[in-house]
């Protein structure tokens, strides 16, 4: 019997392969590492949404549109969370990934909103800046949020102006023929939106600055 | 001779209607006069409070008090009764349990004082006058008794031997009482001289009571053509009779009109008003929140109804203002 | 006996229970007996650890002879569980067992409170309640009542079926009520059974033909009850026997009507085959029925329908058994115990949209799949599906309308282990690649986890995963015309798309459509998804909170075969030591009236829902009539003049509980 | 019954087709409505992301305004954008389920001297066609059935879940009923609710095109010619993209996305120009569209 | 892990009394127990066969003797063991409900609730709600108030005295 003998030429790939699996990465977790009480915290955010309760059946993920391109499919997200990997979990492509279609929130065994709970933790990622400066989805939150805090009303072509600023003012070039195109049709517009009575909405959203949060 | 008994009579918060009772004893009063000593009954004599303060503590025989307590004067006057007499009866509803008067339970002191002063139709005060406790005109003092918040049934103030029930009690038993109180005889202390069973029992219209009664309305007196002959819960008339005590021989039973329970319920009752209720409510025929709630709402004033004689000996006693917690 | 002995004086013992840690750990016990000894009354207060053992009981017994006690109370746990033994080891003390009174510190206090103070606070109320409430106690007789010795089973499956061999073996006399025109319930549907793979009709048809035959059972089939009276040892039962159209006494079952029935083909679904193949009106619904006897489906028949059909059947009787003219019977019997084997219904997987049931074709639910793979089943045993194919691949989907907050909540127990047949069966006639898609697999009963093992080694699949969706949606060409399941494989943590050829939905188990109706009917509760509430979790697995009547198999919650078996066997020796003790004591809570109390006012006579109050017109007075009575002290509550009273919830006892339980003032109150 | 219509932002720029469509039509079939005075922003899914307080307040502002507007009874409020839709019912559901959000945000619109009481009833266009007016009403008005016609009806995910309104969270009906009744043929088809990419598209295309794709994809496999959508995101996405993913995958999709209101206009019998049809990238090919006299619809 | 309470002295905690039948809501509280769900400890119950036997004077005594709310549990309507006990109960109960508010005792310190044997969940909740809802309305206190009204008996000498020097025309 013979035994393969070894090559002593490796292709380029073969070697980059061979380094990659020789680097050898620590995967374990110490509790000291974890926030025990996350779990608790995000539950009790989002309105009783019984979080605690999941039972880890993958439905969620299993129906989920984005399932197939995030880090963690969201049971696992709700795992993590449950047993306090804040950072992985605030540090996840997965929540800002949820697109808001409701299809796990419909049909959760144990009726957890996770679409709530998704939300619940962009908040918190938000607030906390976990999220990568660039990353465009909690950007056009942001921009979204200035922009009806000003006026009230958003227009479309000023968001999308202010995010590519934000994120990559590259991209502004590859969308000028779409966005020239949507213009001629009349579907985009250069004037502003805006409320009569903006002084009102802004007793509203101010006045509660410096509450606690619901 | 040995001197006759000494009685007396006062009168607190009450209509005089008690007094009338006396008087409605007729010809029997004579024997009473003639058996004892009247050493007050401020409606009929004129004696005076000093008159009986003079009296040695416990000189009378028995002293008959009817009416509530509503002000420090009937206090003053009840304590002094009960320092001077041996055995002191609660004579009417309103000594016995608080009677009418006591249903101003329902309403503040000042309330009370604000509508008898300024807002009854009949009062003409544009300045709000209001009568002081206290006047002092060329150096001589004046005073007026003070008005109780709260009405209180005469057992509440001093210690009461016997009641005699009624508004007011019939003069069968008050005869009746008399007979024994004098025969030295004396029923156990705290006893009610009347029988201890409701007034069902002795109800002219007993026999036309069905067994399967059921309520779908309370009807009032006014508002049907009574059929004389028939039981008048079976006419759905509200009648206190089955949580009253007998002793009255259906007086108003007979005239066609309900029981109101004047007379009380009876020893093993805490609270008249509770157990009428219970029993009616037990009664309407409606099963759903809905039909029950048409059929009690037929019921226009619940505590005027069920404690028209007794709020001041109810379990609740008076209405609860938050102020007062 | 004595009864306030010492001079009338009360002398009370007061003896309050650890259970262990149950509720020393919560209550401070010390406390609370050393608060009670101050109490005017009390003669004994004493802890000790269980009360309810040997040595407790004797302690009781020992202190009433030493202390001449007069009054026992006991604090410990529910009197719903001890209170009876407590009664007995007071008697045994030489007093009067209505002297002793429970506090129940452990289900309403220490099992429910965490915060120690309080939790003693508590206790000390309650416990002082019941100084004060002992003093209005009185020396009662307990009440008997004599049990008829017949038996009703309400259900024909193999519960109902069980218990009323057990009984009828042991001698009794039972009446089985099935209102599907044969017994054999569920059971005699499934083609084989886990773990050992016997063959259900195999080990079941024996029974029902045991049943059919023994001289001890009267077998109503196509029957319901009807209507429910009276109360333990003495129940008065109707019973609605439907009309079959045809004589029971002289059909033999030969058949003959059924193929000479105008209807050449069935044209009705067939109930016993789920559907999945047609019968005609008259029919048997299965060759081993029991009773063999034919039955005409009114809804369908011809001459129900016009009036005018030539009645072939008729004609093909020899015995002339067939009679259109027969009307529905009603039976009225007399028994002393009733057990209640109603079963269970399958989940409706269409209430499920997601897994495409009723849509696709191929979607099959787990009791169709038992009815196709049956030799005597619609296709004689071989898989073939509702296009023609033989499957290939075959996914079997786990709890469908089981732990599903949207649908059922609860476990369905069974579903697990009958895929994991249903898994072998279909890998052993078709030699499909077969996935099991499942949230945890639940294997606990003697041989389930071996049998688990056998089918891991038979190379079967199982992902763990709930499905989300099964959809004809290709994305593959590998796709193309199959049944895509949907499920994240929860162990990878990869969603995965498994194209398949048939899928199972492996459909719960729920509550009859009319568990409601029988519930109210027999006046037993439910619990919240529905079954049949037992009277106590543990102790009491097969009583009712109604005595004499007892629940076995499925309705009382999702059971496998040889659970529901051994709940019927253990129902029916309630129900035999019942029969057998040949009468029972009934609490002596009766309400009565005191007779110069009471003013013939009438009120009470409205009121009592068991006529248990009559008038003496003589004496123009209400009367009770004691063995009506049930207790329930309405008419005590509504008597106006305080005239009646009852037994053990005196007015004064519950004033004085009322009292003794608000007498603290609580610290710094307003 | 009259309504209140609230537009959302999307109806004044990208969905403005939708916007004229639908109050074409509801003028045709001569359903009253009016439009909500000074509505802001419903605060769609990105305000949330940033804060509830806010996103509730915003949103429930408009409900307020409905009620000021709109005095008495209970008030039916359009809101043809599903994300509007959605935020809006969210935002009264939520109101009426929890007190504790009930409370806080009205003490926030107390400030500015609005109050909400819960008399609206959020509404969405497709529903008030089918269930409020009626199909049978909506068959006789149709002038130019569209035979032959097949449809694909495209729901999107916000209109249907997570609350159980007028239609089933994945398996909804109602507009293929719509189709139907306009002479159409509706094409069953499974991906009716699935996720479009929402504004993923916008941000990482990378997931959102994908998403698009498949649904093109199914809808022209299963022979539809032209989807229908009922989301001014959705109709966005699925229409202005097409060059794009068939660039990138290497595809050739190629398949009209227009609203339900506009399809529907069609049928009525109004013009190119009442249901902004020109705004389409893609025209829907409706030559064989003719009245029954014979009568060609338009100009198509 | 029982938990020692911090002492609350100046703080008042809600009493309320419960009467619970026999056969749903009583068994209820058991099954609460036996599932270990915690509750508020601040009703004390008491057993009664059928909430058709609880009298109107049972609650008002209650009320009278300091308590601060009181609820009634029986079975739901259709299942009550004794037939229609608790209809009565229901009957009675409005009715009482009528009257107490005329007598200024807020509706929300008296509860009716049907609670059947397999509710030990509504058990806690019941409870608990109605011991937040009776916090939130404070003590009624009836005994201390029975005090303070008598006090006025005693008050009349000191009223006069106090006034003494000021002089009315």
């Amino acid at each position: 019997m013979q035994l393969p003998t070894p090559t002593s030429v490796h292709s380029e790939e073969e070697s980059h392969k061979i380094e990659k699996m020789k680097r050898v990465v620590r995967r374990i977790k110490f509790e000291s590492e974890l926030d025990l009480n996350f779990g608790e915290r995000v539950a009790d955010k989002a309105y009783g949404q019984k979080l605690l309760s999941c039972i880890q059946c993958g439905t969620c993920s299993a129906t989920c549109p984005l399932a197939h391109y995030m880090d963690y499919t969201p049971r696992k997200i709700i795992a993590m969370t449950r047993e306090g990997f804040k950072e992985e979990v605030l540090n996840s492509l997965t929540i800002w990934l949820c697109a808001s279609c409701y299809s796990c929130y419909v049909q959760c065994p144990r009726q957890i909103h996770i679409t709530d709970v998704m939300y619940t933790l962009k908040r918190e990622a938000i607030q906390m800046g976990f999220h990568p400066k660039r990353l465009p989805i909690p950007i056009l939150a942001q921009e979204f949020y200035k922009r009806v805090l000003k006026d009230g009303r958003n227009t479309e072509s000023w968001l999308l102006v202010s995010l590519y600023l934000r994120t990559n003012p590259f991209i502004m070039l590859r969308e000028a023929i779409l966005g020239l195109k949507l213009f001629l049709r009349g579907r985009l517009t250069i004037g502003r939106e805006h409320v009569k009575r903006r002084d009102q909405l802004h007793t509203i959203l101010e006045h509660k600055k410096g509450e606690a949060p619901l | 001779m040995p001197d006759k008994p000494k009685v007396a009579f006062y009168w607190c918060a009450s209509c005089g209607g008690c007094e009338e009772s006396v008087v409605d004893l007729a010809e029997s009063i004579l024997d009473v006069v003639a058996a004892v000593d009247i050493v007050m009954w401020p409606v009929a004599m004129d004696f005076k409070k000093k008159d009986v303060e003079a009296m040695a503590d416990g000189s009378i025989l028995v002293s008959l008090v009817n009416g509530a307590i509503r002000t420090s004067e009937q206090e003053e006057m009840a304590k002094l009764m009960r320092k001077k007499s041996k055995l002191i009866i609660a004579y009417g509803s309103c000594a016995h349990t608080g009677g009418i008067p006591g249903l101003a339970n329902q309403f503040e002191r000042e309330e009370v004082l604000r509508y008898v002063y300024e807002e009854s139709p009949s009062t003409v005060n544009p300045q709000k006058t209001r009568p002081e406790l206290k006047v002092i005109t060329n150096g001589s003092t004046v005073t007026l008794p003070n008005f109780f918040n709260v009405v209180r049934a005469l057992d509440q103030v001093i210690d009461v031997d016997y009641y005699l029930p009624g508004c007011p009690p019939t003069p069968k038993l008050l005869k009746q009482a008399l007979e024994v109180l004098l025969s030295g005889k004396l029923p156990e202390k705290g006893a009610v001289l009347a029988p201890d069973i409701a007034l069902c029992d002795e109800c002219p219209k007993k026999d036309t009571k069905p067994s399967d009664l059921k309520f779908t309305e309370f009807k009032r007196p006014h508002s049907i053509q009574i059929d004389p002959k028939v039981c008048l819960l079976a006419q759905s008339i509200l009648c206190m009779g089955p949580a009253t005590r007998g002793g009255c021989e259906g007086v108003c039973i007979s005239g066609n009109m309900p029981c109101t329970g004047c007379f009380g319920p009876t020893s093993r009752i805490k609270d008249q008003g509770a157990k009428i209720l219970s029993a009616l409510a037990s009664q309407v025929e409606a099963r759903d929140e809905k039909g029950i709630d048409e059929t009690l709402a037929t019921i226009p004033d619940p505590v005027g109804t069920f404690y028209r004689y007794g709020l001041p000996v109810s379990l609740l006693r008076r209405k609860n203002f938050n102020s007062t917690g | 006996m004595h009864g306030n002995g010492h001079n009338g004086t009360v002398r009370i013992g007061f003896y309050i229970c650890h259970c262990g840690h149950n509720i020393a750990s919560i209550v401070d016990v010390k406390a609370v007996s050393e608060y009670i000894k101050s109490l005017s009354g009390v003669v004994i207060s004493c802890e000790y650890k269980y009360m309810c053992s040997d040595p407790g009981q004797e302690l009781i017994q020992k202190d009433i002879k030493e202390h001449s006690l007069n009054r026992i109370i006991v604090a410990s746990c529910s009197p719903l569980l001890h209170e009876h033994t407590f009664r007995t080891a007071v008697e045994k003390g030489g007093l009067n067992p209505y002297y002793f009174q429970m506090v129940n510190i452990r289900e309403d206090v220490s099992w429910v409170h965490t915060d120690m103070k309080a939790a003693t606070e508590k206790a000390k109320d309650l416990s002082r309640a019941a100084v004060q409430r002992v003093f209005h106690h009185k020396s009662l007789e307990t009440k008997h009542v004599k049990i008829h010795p017949d038996v009703l089973i309400v259900g024909g499956g193999i519960a109902g079926i069980h218990a009323a061999l057990t009984l009828a073996n042991a001698g009794k006399k039972v009446y089985l009520i099935e209102r599907n025109p044969t017994i054999g319930g569920h059971m005699a549907m499934f083609d084989k059974t886990f773990p050992t793979l016997d063959c259900a009709a195999c080990i079941l048809t024996p029974k029902m033909s045991q049943v059919k035959n023994h001289p001890n059972i009267i077998l109503w089939t196509y029957s319901e009850v009807a209507k429910v009276d009276g109360y333990v040892g003495n129940y008065k039962i109707s019973i609605r026997r439907k009309p079959r159209y045809v004589n029971e006494e002289l059909c033999v079952g030969c058949m003959d009507c059924i193929e000479k029935c105008v209807y050449k083909e069935g044209k009705t679904p067939d109930e016993f085959n789920v559907g999945l193949s047609k019968r005609k009106p008259i029919y048997i619904p299965f060759p081993q029925a029991t009773p063999q006897i034919v039955v005409i489906d009114r809804e369908t028949c011809i001459e129900f329908k016009s009036g005018r059909c030539k009645k072939t059947c008729v004609e093909a009787c020899d015995r002339k058994a067939i009679d259109f003219k027969q009307k529905e019977e009603i039976k009225e019997i007399e028994v002393g115990t009733i057990i209640l084997t109603t079963g269970y219904q399958t989940f409706d997987a269409s209430r499920v949209p997601f897994y495409g049931y009723g849509k696709y074709p191929n979607v099959y639910t787990s009791l169709e799949v038992e009815r196709l793979v049956n030799a005597s089943g619609p296709t004689g045993g071989e898989l073939i599906l509702r296009d023609g194919r033989h499957p290939k691949t075959v996914g079997i989907i786990h709890c469908v309308g089981s732990r599903d907050k949207n649908t059922n909540r609860w476990c369905s127990r069974t579903c697990c282990m009958y895929s994991l047949k249903l898994a072998h069966l279909l890998k052993e006639h078709t030699d499909a690649e077969v996935y099991n898609f499942y949230i945890d697999i639940r294997a606990a009963g003697k041989s389930y986890e071996e049998f688990y093992d056998k089918l891991l080694d038979e190379n079967v699949h199982f992902i763990r995963g709930r499905v989300a969706e099964v959809s004809d949606w290709a994305v593959r060409p590998s796709e193309e015309g199959k049944l895509i399941i949907r499920a994240e494989d929860t162990l990878i943590g990869i969603v995965r798309r498994v194209p398949v050829d048939m899928v199972v939905l492996a459909v719960g188990m729920e509550p009859q459509a009319d568990s409601q109706d029988v519930r109210r009917m027999f006046n037993i509760s439910c619990s919240t998804e529905g079954f049949f509430l037992e009277r106590h979790p543990k102790l009491a697995p097969v009583d009712t909170f109604t005595d004499g009547i007892f629940i076995a198999g499925a309705c009382q919650g999702p059971k496998d075969i040889p659970d529901s078996v051994a709940q019927a066997g253990a129902a029916a020796a309630q129900a035999l030591i019942l029969i057998d003790s040949g009468e029972i004591e009934l609490e002596p809570n009766t309400a009565y009236v005191v007779q110069n109390e009471c003013s013939g006012c009438r009120t009470c006579l409205t009121i009592c829902p068991f006529t248990a109050i009559s008038r003496d017109e003589a004496k123009q007075k209400a009367f009770i009539n004691e063995a009506l009575c049930k207790g329930c002290g309405t008419c005590v509550a509504a008597c106006p003049s305080g005239a009646i009273k009852q037994n053990l919830f005196e007015d004064e006892m519950i004033f004085s509980e009322i009292d003794g339980l608000l007498k603290m003032e609580s610290p710094a109150c307003c | 019954m009259k309504y209140l219509y609230y537009p959302g932002c999307s109806l004044r720029s990208t969905g403005r087709a939708y916007e004229e469509s639908l109050l074409s039509v509801l003028k045709v079939l001569d359903i009253p409505f009016e439009e909500l005075n000074d509505w802001n922003c419903c605060g769609a899914t990105s305000y949330v992301s940033i804060d509830e307080t806010d996103a509730f307040a915003l949103a429930a502002r408009n409900l307020a305004l409905a009620e000021l507007q709109s005095p008495d009874g209970t008030i039916n409020l359009i809101a043809p954008c599903s994300a509007c839709f959605l935020v809006l019912l969210k935002t009264e559901r939520y109101l009426e389920s929890y007190p504790d959000v009930r409370e806080k945000i009205n003490s926030t619109l107390d400030k500015a001297g609005l109050h909400y009481h819960g008399r609206v009833n959020v509404r969405h266009p497709l529903d008030v066609f089918v269930n409020d007016y009626g199909l049978e009403n909506i068959t006789k008005r149709v002038k130019y059935p569209l035979k032959g016609l097949k449809v694909a009806s495209y729901y999107g995910c916000q209109m249907v879940r997570p609350f159980k309104t007028f239609d089933h969270s994945h398996y909804p009906e109602t507009m293929d009923r719509l189709v139907k009744v306009l002479g159409a043929e509706p094409v069953d088809w499974p991906l009716k609710t699935r996720c479009c990419g929402g504004s993923l598209t916008g941000t990482i295309q990378e997931a959102g095109l994908r998403l698009n794709r498949l649904l093109l994809k199914e809808a022209e496999k299963r022979g539809a010619d032209i989807m229908l959508t009922c989301c001014p995101l959705c109709q966005h996405n699925l229409e202005c993209y097409q060059e794009r993913i068939n660039r990138k995958f290497d595809e050739k999709i190629n398949i009209p996305v227009a609203f339900f209101t506009q399809l529907m206009g069609v049928a009525l019998g109004l013009s190119e120009k009442e249901l902004g049809m020109q705004r389409l990238f893609k025209m829907p090919s409706l030559k064989q569209i003719t009245h029954p006299k014979g009568e060609m619809a338009n100009a198509w | 892990m029982p938990t020692v309470e911090q002492p609350k002295e100046n703080s008042w905690e809600p009493r309320i009394i419960a009467f619970f039948c026999n056969w749903c809501t009583y068994t209820a509280a058991d099954l609460a127990g036996v599932s270990r769900l915690r509750y508020a400890p601040n009703a004390r119950i008491i057993r009664v066969m059928c909430s058709g036997r609880v009298d109107p004077q049972f609650i008002l005594d209650a009320f009278s003797k300091g308590a601060d709310g009181v609820l009634i549990g029986g079975c739901h309507p259709g299942d009550c063991h004794y037939m229609e006990g608790n209809y009565k109960a229901l009957r009675r109960m409005e009715l009482l409900k009528r009257m107490m508010k005329d007598m200024g005792i807020e509706d929300k310190r008296f509860r009716l609730e049907w609670i059947s044997a397999s509710e030990g969940e509504r058990v806690k909740t019941v409870i608990n709600e109605m011991t937040e809802q009776v916090r939130a309305l404070g003590p009624l206190g009836l005994p201390k108030k029975f005090a303070e009204w008598d006090k006025e008996l005693e008050s009349l000498e000191h009223e006069i005295n106090a006034k003494g020097d000021t002089v009315h025309a």
